[in-house]
């Protein structure tokens, strides 16, 4: 018996080669240079490596562009549009936490080099979600990134609620991936494969007549994802691991997570599972309806402003699910749209927040932002853009992120969702906007001023020069979204 | 002839009911990953009843992977159980509740 | 005719905006004489206009000034209609005016606000000769408006007093309701004629329907009533007198106040199509002139006696329009402008020498003191009760003798009312100048002292225009009279005839007589002092309760049901069930916050109880 | 047909003016005098698009200035102005708006960013009233809820905080409904043409759909343009925010904001659900009626003078509305013009209000009294104001209620005499504030305060002017509005709408 | 799926029998011991049905790496820990804290369960090709598995196999950062 191994479009890996490369190259370093691995140089290569890798997806970009998605590595990847975007935001998303996290690292006094070897392999299993055209391969990737970040979580050894927040997302998530691995095995069981081409080749060929096994895993594999997006009730974790994580780690987690959660979900919903969209579509109703509105009010009644915003995204999620309910290639580029725009606006949120928190990561209470915007105008004014953003004004990304998902459920027949959906955020409108009156409340003027140190202020400037010059001129990445969307593999 | 799947596949269920049940009544967070455990190794028999019927090998395969992912878990967990006993000198979950609401 | 019927118009406006804009830099006396020779040009224009119309065949001038409102079928020109009737209360208006105008230099020398007096003055000729020479109604009604306007600055003239304040946004209240009616009737009259103006809803007034042109009439006694002080919207205009005297004269006694008779009578030919319509009218101008008439016998103000009496004549006015008396109504109009300008100028003139003291009970024996007023004050006495040949005895004998042919009912009811006149005008002609002097308290022990000429002079004018105002329509004269004058204006007049003389002559020695039993009852009861008999009743003292009516019937349920809607409606219900969402978001926000408990192993029953729905429904959906 | 750029700077020019206010707020002075440049810019050039502005285009096409540049095809995104007789005073009172709140209410602290703010409202505003497209149009009415909430709760009163709170939250959960609703018409539009999305106002207002369909989009269009005009009971934002802002946020909110409530009910559902509007008129007009009364009522037992104006405007508003839903071309006249009379009104009554509460440091009725007689041309010419408000024959407030009053009465005859009512509440609960305010006795500090001073006086003027001016000459007014009206009427007229 | 006539010999019925004992009876231990020894100890009986059950279904080779892997490395794993933290004491079975949480445990995991085997059973395909990746090769028992197996994980599930390397290098990384002692760091020694 003579085994071929199968062939390998080593540019669709490229990117995650890049990634756990840099993480190896930097892991090597500090085993043998035993901590003169600077946290400049660990940042540096770190940025590099996300740079190189976001060079990548342009390289991919075009030859999805010229040839069309491709499966490649026996079908267990794929690349096409939706990947090569979808990996394009994690991997500036990495860039821009990096940033924010190496400031973070030297005001902390923590080795910057760990936390870059964990937060590339984070990454890399955010990447290879995107990619990933199995359901062993997701969850494989599901779990790298998940590993990453329980460590991730519990790097702040100086407050025992990073710790706390570690062990509890680390339960929560262990038991969210048996529910999910279950599903990939009673999916196996009832289409005879865990590869997401096969499933829906089996699924288009197949007349089903009682899909009960499919609908049971299906179900399992919901949980899982909804688990992981943080969507209500599957949403508890989110809170409480937000708070507890080092800032700079929220923000990388409410970013990467999202994007490369909801992009596995899309792929798996839509490719794998379309033919069941109005089994599901009743499903997604209800948790959108939960998520938007239970995430609103909660981020209503929050003090600690990591809570808030975890709410906040819990929140934007339910925004995200809508795009998977609409099911169609309006709704997966909506999706695709609102987590391009949200992630550049959260790491800059969380990179805010950073600075305000102090030494010792602590001062969250909404209480430290009265009259920032006062004492620092340029920085409270940034805050304020990217509050109302994810408020979704116009003339932001966040209001076009809204419009996208929005109309693509009203495309799709069902504007009462669309309203409750909106009703969830005119409700979440309060806090950003009590928010933003703190920030520009005059008492408390002699509170100390916030040094921004430069990469810190990148980051926060990038996140708001993109959610501005966005808002205003969307044509571009909205063209983008669709056209990805378009080059999605089927 | 062997018994039917079915059989192995309702005892897999039960094995992941009874792991889950586990996961929600324990307080001890080593309790806890052995209820993961439990439910991760319902999950592998599942694959290989599965991989029995389907007479096919990928279900087998499956379980390796399934198998190498509990023992990453196990490790990052045991080694976040570590850290947190060493601040509270206790492994009960229900102690880790400061943050809430 | 144009131009001239233009300038007429333009000319109190010239006046207020050059008093408005060079006033600061005139004396005072400039300023009274400016404001005064405008309006004297406005008469000489209207005199000359006048004698145009005569020459006019069709006696109907249109004058287009310029296109006001102008969308879809709605065409509101600004335009004026020159006819016998417009005429003739232009040459009223402006003539009296012109007096009034005189009188006031004098009676408001040295007050603070003497130009805004002025000012005030002028644009009130301006919105009276506007409202009369207006081409159609919605003109009218800015006219309406206009004088409404300035009577409310008038009457609270004095705003730092808070009862002249009060009164003045009574006055413009009560107007208002009134105007909602005038508002009612040109919407009807616009929605089945398509248009506004007189001429034209005239020609159209055929195609109104019986009940329609009903509407239209009440609707139009409605703003008639608030104008014109009549029941029910009456009650303002006592209140009124606490603007100066001669704005009382003026507005509150010659002009405005019969701008409702005035539109009733432009109306005519609207009129004519609605035999309740008219009934009512007769029925309410009978009534008001009865129960005002009532209440002046027991006032103790002697602007406010006068002002009853007004109420009281211009029901006979009102009277006479409903039972089709157009003319007269017109004729009575005049007149009674002559002599209650003469009365109230007179009062006025009284007060001035008593230091602003109106209370009848601290005047008495002014009759030496005041040698140009007392007999002047006389003739309007006499005119007023109807003593002939004075023009009261005419007007009002015109008004009866027409009352009687259409009822008799309403008739009796005239002559009721001619007898309380001749009774409450000889009281206050007792208490003022007859008895002993009870005004040493007030004078500060001096001795009243007469006018300057400026207030004299156009009493002894008045006074002359009451004595003969009587020729402008005799009775036997048919011809080159006022009502013939006025015919063209009226067009069909519906009384079923006039009375043969003989009837004539018997109604008139009723009227003669109840003004002699009047005037000699009141001598002989308030010859001895000004005390108040017993069996008056303060019921008339308090105009029927009438206030005290409205305050409980209309004006405390509103307010009540106001702060109702500010205290309870507005926070607790409206705002309320937008605040009980929040509040209840919040609620349910607190609640779930307590599944949020930080246990883990609650965040996994969650997760678990979140599958288990999931998988129910599934179970469901596959059967 | 003339050039869009003229439409387009009417939107430029105030935002390149906020950007400048902002680059200069260190300088003392500065930025105040680049917002009064670019306030005066904006005047001149509303003026000029005034005389420009072409009624009679080919046919009876009553838009001028159009052009169309779509954006982002995705999103049916594009950049589509014109203009007609209905937007066209609206322009203008958008720009007087502006340079009046800002000669007559200037606030000085942190005045750059006051004025910035400002500018950047009246770019917004000025983008809603161009805005040839329906999803254009609710960007730019989104948008201005940003300004204003910084307005209100960065320079507000002692409860500005709530206030900016309320306003916001209310505006924005009604824009929810009327996102639902585009978002809904864009698609209806898109799949029976199975064209590219696009919201262009011209392309949907010829989407045919069912009456039930007409009539939920109705009502959701409806909701989020009553809360901003207010209608009645969706108006309770309005007393506590128009009485905490400063007074150039009250001018800017019930002036000029309020009207694009209005303006959206006549544009984007009368004209665009004309299958609709005859069901929900008789529901609307009691709303407005309702609104009329209610809001005199109100008004009249208000303790707080901008209080009293907010119900007032509501009473005003309500008239608006009962014009516009009346369905007649005359009463949709005189509403349109109700919308430029009330604005230029309102300016008055809060700039006169501003201007006592600059020197009494209060706007509570009880606290003041007998101002007439420290004050004589400030209280004339509040009274100028106030008669507009109720009406008076010959100034302007008069022509436009009367124009609504006389056409709500040819179709809902019942709603028109209620209306007629509202005249005579008017007049109760202004004179009785006047009389409160103004007549008396001045005692204490009421006796010290100074008259109208000349610059005052002269912010002024342009408000006495106007309403002096349309009250007696409305006619170059009117036959601008009128052919546009007409031609909405004649869109929705199959639905059973009286000429 | 369930519902198949008894042709089966009882050999693998005592099989199933035993392994279903073994695996519920270890499961049931591990959520009711008190002392995490103990149910460490009977982790392992569950781990040991599981492989009998592997076996019983020609998963020879997995059933090896099932005693090798689970119970020699990471049940040992766990007993490690738990006697070097030294918490092998009682952990309070009788009493929770959370008020209900057992009832609503037991309800959920109930529902859940039997939703799941309900769904299972109610499972049925018209056509029943399955999209199988060994493409006609019957599962095979012995070394042959072995090798098929070998065969699937390089070439099928070759990137998985990849992916797995970067799963263990970071499990393991990342476990040493956490039981790191804690180390309150000199200012000096952080080169920026």
């Amino acid at each position: 018996m003579t085994v071929t191994i199968p062939s390998i479009h080593y540019l669709a890996i490229l990117p995650v080669i890049l990634l756990l490369g840099g993480a190896l190259c930097l892991l090597l370093a500090t085993a043998l240079l035993r901590n003169k691995v600077t946290t400049v140089a660990a940042t540096s290569l770190t940025v590099a490596v996300s740079l190189a890798a976001f060079a990548t997806t342009f390289w991919q970009w075009r030859c999805v562009d010229r040839s069309g998605p491709t499966t490649t590595v026996a079908h267990a990847i794929v690349l096409d549009g939706f990947s090569v975007v979808a990996t394009g935001v994690i991997v500036l998303g990495l860039a821009l936490s990096a940033l924010v996290a190496h400031d973070w690292a030297i005001r902390e006094r923590v080795q910057g080099a760990e936390f870059h070897i964990l937060a590339l392999t984070s990454t890399a299993g955010a990447v290879l979600m995107t990619q990933a055209n199995d359901l062993i391969v997701i969850f494989l990737g599901l779990e790298i990134l998940s590993i990453g970040l329980y460590v991730l979580v519990a790097f702040d050894r100086h407050r025992a609620t990073s710790a706390e927040a570690a062990l509890k997302y680390f339960l929560l998530g262990g038991f969210a991936s048996a529910i999910f691995i279950y599903g990939a095995a009673l999916v196996y069981g009832a289409t005879g494969s865990t590869n997401l081409s096969s499933i829906s080749y089996f699924l288009g060929a197949n007349v089903v007549l009682h899909p009960g096994l499919l609908y049971a895993g299906g179900a399992l594999l919901l949980v899982g994802f909804a688990f992981k997006v943080a969507a209500v009730p599957f949403h508890l974790w989110s809170p409480d691991v937000y708070q507890g994580a080092p800032t700079p780690v929220t923000g990388l987690m409410a970013s990467i997570v999202k994007v490369g959660a909801f992009a596995a979900f899309i792929r798996v919903l839509i490719s794998a599972l379309g033919t069941q969209l109005d089994t599901w579509r009743p499903i997604f109703w209800v948790l959108i309806v939960f998520t938007t509105l239970v995430g609103a009010s909660l981020a209503l009644v929050q003090r600690n402003t990591k809570r808030m915003l975890a709410y906040s995204s819990i929140n934007h999620a339910g925004f995200m699910l809508l795009g998977l309910w609409a099911g169609t290639i309006r709704g997966t580029a909506a999706t695709l749209f609102y987590v391009m725009t949200y992630a550049p606006i959260v790491i800059a949120t969380f990179a805010v927040l950073t600075l305000v928190g102090g030494v010792g990561d602590e001062n969250h209470d909404i209480a430290h932002y009265r009259g920032l915007a006062r004492r620092q105008p340029w920085l409270g004014a940034a805050l304020a853009v990217l509050l109302l953003s994810q408020l979704g004004v116009p003339l932001t990304t966040g209001f076009y992120a809204k419009f996208a998902v929005l109309a693509a459920v009203v495309d799709a027949g069902n504007t009462t969702l669309a309203v409750i959906a909106l009703l969830g955020a005119a409700i979440a409108a309060v806090f950003y906007l009590r928010w933003t009156f703190t920030l520009y409340a005059d008492d408390d003027l002699d509170a100390a001023r916030i040094v921004v140190p430069t990469m810190t202020g990148l980051v926060i400037g990038l996140g708001v020069a993109a959610t501005v010059v966005f808002g205003v001129w969307p044509g571009p990445l909205a063209a983008l979204a669709q056209h990805a969307t378009v080059l999605f593999s089927p | 002839m062997n018994v039917p799947a079915a059989w192995y596949l309702v005892l897999a269920a039960l094995l992941f009911g009874v792991g889950a049940f586990g996961l929600l009544t324990k307080r001890s967070a080593l309790i806890m990953f052995m209820c993961v455990e439990l439910m991760l190794n319902a999950v592998n028999l599942t694959f290989v009843t599965f991989a029995r019927t389907l007479s096919d090998v990928g279900g087998q395969a499956t379980v390796f992977f399934v198998m190498v992912v509990a023992a990453a878990e196990v490790t990052v967990g045991l080694g976040i159980v570590v850290a947190v006993f060493r601040r509270r000198s206790s492994t009960s979950v229900d102690e880790l509740s400061e943050m809430k609401g | 005719m144009a131009h001239v019927a233009t300038l007429i118009l333009l000319m109190p406006l010239v006046g207020f905006l050059l008093v408005m804009l060079l006033g600061q830099y005139l004396k005072e006396k400039q300023v009274g004489y400016l404001a005064t020779i405008v309006v004297g040009v406005s008469f000489a224009l209207t005199v000359i206009a006048f004698f145009l119309l005569l020459g006019h065949s069709s006696r109907q001038v249109t004058v287009n000034l310029f296109s006001w409102i102008n969308v879809g079928t709605l065409h509101v020109p600004a335009a004026l209609l020159i006819d016998p009737l417009s005429i003739t209360m232009c040459l009223f208006v402006t003539g009296i005016s012109m007096l009034i105008h005189l009188y006031s230099i004098g009676y408001m020398h040295g007050e603070k606000d003497f130009r805004k007096f002025f000012l005030y003055l002028n644009l009130f000729v301006f919105s009276m000769l506007l409202l009369v020479l207006a081409n159609n109604l919605v003109l009218t009604f800015v006219g309406w408006e206009g004088v409404g306007l300035c009577s409310y600055w008038l009457v609270s003239f004095y705003f730092d007093r808070d009862k002249a304040a009060s009164a003045g946004k009574k006055a413009f209240i009560y107007n208002r309701v009134g105007d909602v009616g005038m508002l009612v009737a040109m919407f009807l009259l616009f929605s089945r004629t398509h248009t506004l103006t007189y001429l034209s809803i005239f020609a159209e007034a055929g195609s109104l329907t019986p009940t329609v042109a009903t509407l239209v009439v009440l609707a139009l006694l409605l703003g008639a009533t608030g104008k014109s002080a009549q029941i029910p919207l009456f009650n303002w205009l006592p209140d009124a007198m606490e603007g100066p005297t001669p704005v009382s004269a003026l507005i509150h006694a010659a002009t405005m106040v019969t701008a409702g008779v005035y539109l009733l009578c432009r109306m005519s030919p609207v009129l004519a199509l609605s035999v309740p319509g008219r009934t009512t009218i007769a029925v309410v101008g009978g009534v008001t002139a009865f129960v005002a008439a009532t209440i002046a016998c027991s006032q103790k103000d002697i602007k406010k006696v006068l002002a009853f009496s007004t109420i009281s004549q211009i029901g006979y006015m009102v009277l006479a329009v409903g039972v089709g008396a157009y003319s007269a109504a017109i004729f009575l109009m005049i007149s009674h402008a002559f002599f209650k300008a003469l009365l109230f100028l007179g009062s006025g003139s009284v007060i001035h020498s008593l230091h602003g003291e109106q209370d009848l009970r601290k005047m008495g024996g002014l009759q030496k003191y005041l040698p140009l007023t007392f007999p002047t004050f006389l003739i309007g006495w006499l005119t007023i009760s109807g003593v002939p040949p004075f023009a009261g005895f005419w007007s009002k004998g015109d008004v009866l003798a027409n009352v009687f042919e259409y009822s008799p009912v309403l008739w009796v009811l005239g002559v009721l009312t001619a007898l309380l006149t001749a009774y409450y005008m000889s009281r206050l002609f007792v208490l003022t100048f007859r008895g002993t002097e009870r005004f040493r308290e007030e004078t500060e022990g001096h001795d009243p002292h007469e006018s300057p000429w400026v207030m004299t002079a156009p009493l002894v004018v008045l006074a002359a225009l009451s004595v003969a105002g009587g020729v402008l329509d005799l009775p036997w004269v048919h011809h080159n009279s006022l009502s013939g004058f006025l015919t063209p204006s009226f067009g069909f007049i519906p009384v079923i005839g006039h009375a043969s003389g003989v009837a004539q002559t018997g109604l008139a020695l009723v009227d003669v007589a109840v003004a002699v039993i009047g005037i000699l009852a009141a001598f002989s009861i308030w010859r001895s002092g000004p005390d108040q008999p017993r069996y008056e009743s303060s019921f008339l003292e308090d105009v029927w309760h009438w206030d005290d009516f409205y305050d409980a019937s209309i004006g405390r349920p509103l307010t009540t049901a106001s702060q109702f809607g500010d205290d309870v409606i507005e926070p607790n219900i409206i705002d309320g069930a937008v605040n009980g969402v929040a509040v209840s978001v919040r609620r349910s926000a607190e609640g779930l916050r307590k599944v949020q408990s930080g246990f883990v192993r609650q965040y996994a029953l969650a997760t678990v109880l979140g599958l288990a729905v999931i998988v129910v429904y599934l179970v469901a959906r596959v059967g | 047909m003339h050039s869009s750029l003229w439409l387009t700077l009417l939107i430029v020019v105030p935002l390149a003016g906020a950007l400048g206010s902002m680059l200069t707020r260190k300088i003392e002075g500065r930025a105040y005098a680049v917002a009064v440049v670019a306030a005066s810019v904006e005047m001149v050039l509303t003026l000029v698009i005034a005389v420009l502005y072409n009624n009679h285009i080919a046919g009876a096409q009553t838009f001028d200035f159009a052009t169309r540049h779509v954006l982002s095809a995705p999103f049916g995104l594009a950049y589509d102005v014109a203009l007609d007789g209905i937007s066209l005073f609206m322009v203008v009172l958008c720009a007087l708006v502006l340079l009046l709140a800002l000669l007559g209410a200037r606030d000085k602290r942190r005045e750059g960013e006051f004025v910035s703010w400002l500018l950047l409202l009246t770019s917004f505003t000025m983008g809603s009233f161009v805005a040839h497209d329906f999803l254009e149009f609710f960007i730019f009415f989104e948008l201005t809820l940003v300004p204003t909430y910084f307005i209100v709760s960065m320079w507000g009163g002692a409860q500005r905080a709530k206030a900016a709170m309320k306003f916001f939250i209310y505006t924005f959960t009604g824009s929810v409904f009327l996102f639902a609703g585009v978002l809904y018409l864009g698609f209806l539009h898109q799949h029976e043409t199975q064209g590219a999305l696009t919201f262009a106002y011209s392309a949907l207002s010829a989407t045919s759909m069912s009456h039930g369909v007409a009539v939920w989009l109705f009502i959701a269009f409806a909701i989020a343009f009553a809360v901003k005009a207010p209608i009645w009971p969706l108006h309770t934002w309005s007393p506590i925010s128009y009485a905490e802002a400063p007074t150039a946020g009250s001018i800017e909110m019930s002036a000029l904001l309020a009207k694009l409530g209005s303006y959206g009910l006549l544009r984007f559902t009368i004209g665009l659900l004309p299958l609709a509007f005859v069901t929900m008129r008789p529901i609307i007009l009691t709303l407005a009626v309702i609104g009329i009364l209610y809001g005199s009522a109100l008004a009249c037992v208000t303790p707080d003078l901008k209080r009293l104006v907010a119900y007032s405007s509501l009473a005003q508003m309500s008239f608006i509305t009962l014009g516009l839903m009346a369905g007649s071309k005359i009463a949709m006249v005189g509403a349109v013009l109700l919308m430029f009379n009330h604005g230029v009104i309102t300016i008055g009554f809060f700039l006169i209000i501003g201007f006592v509460e600059r020197r009494r440091a209060t706007a509570t009725i009880k606290d003041l009294s007998g101002l007439q007689g420290p004050m004589p041309v400030m209280a004339a010419l509040f009274t100028v104001v106030m008669l507009a408000s109720i009406g008076l024959p010959g100034l302007s407030g008069f022509v436009s209620e009367y124009l609504i009053l006389i056409g709500t009465f040819a179709t809902h005859a019942w709603w028109g005499v209620f209306g007629a009512f509202g005249v005579v509440a008017a007049a109760v609960y202004l004179l009785w504030g006047y009389q409160r305010v103004f007549h008396g006795r001045a005692t204490g500090a009421n006796a010290e305060v100074s008259d109208a001073s000349t610059k005052e006086r002269w912010v002024l003027a342009p408000v006495i002017v106007l309403i002096i001016v349309l009250g007696v000459f409305p006619h170059p007014v009117l036959e601008r509005i009128s052919p546009s009206v007409q031609q909405l009427i004649a869109h929705v007229a199959p639905a059973g709408v009286s000429k | 799926m369930l519902g198949v006539t008894l042709q089966y010999t009882w050999p693998s019925i005592l099989i199933f029998a035993t392994s279903a004992l073994l695996i519920l009876v270890g499961a049931i231990g591990v959520i009711t011991l008190a002392n995490p020894v103990h149910a460490a100890l009977s982790l392992i009986m569950t781990l040991f049905g599981v492989a009998v059950a592997f076996v019983a279904q020609s998963a020879d080779f997995l059933a090896a790496v099932q005693i090798i892997v689970y119970a020699g490395a990471i049940v040992v794993l766990f007993l490690f820990v738990i006697m070097f933290l030294g918490v092998d004491r009682r952990d309070s079975v009788t009493v929770d804290p959370l008020v209900g949480q057992r009832v609503f445990a037991a309800v959920g995991v109930l529902i859940t369960v039997a939703g799941l085997i309900t769904l299972m059973a109610r499972s049925h395909w018209v056509t029943g090709a399955m999209s199988v990746s060994t493409h006609g090769h019957a599962l095979t028992t012995g070394s042959q598995n072995v090798k098929q197996l070998g065969t699937a994980i390089f070439t099928t599930y070759l990137f998985a196999f990849e992916a797995t390397a970067a799963l263990l290098i970071i499990a393991v990384v990342g476990a040493v950062m956490l039981a790191r002692r804690e180390r309150v760091p000199n200012p000096e020694e952080i080169d920026v």
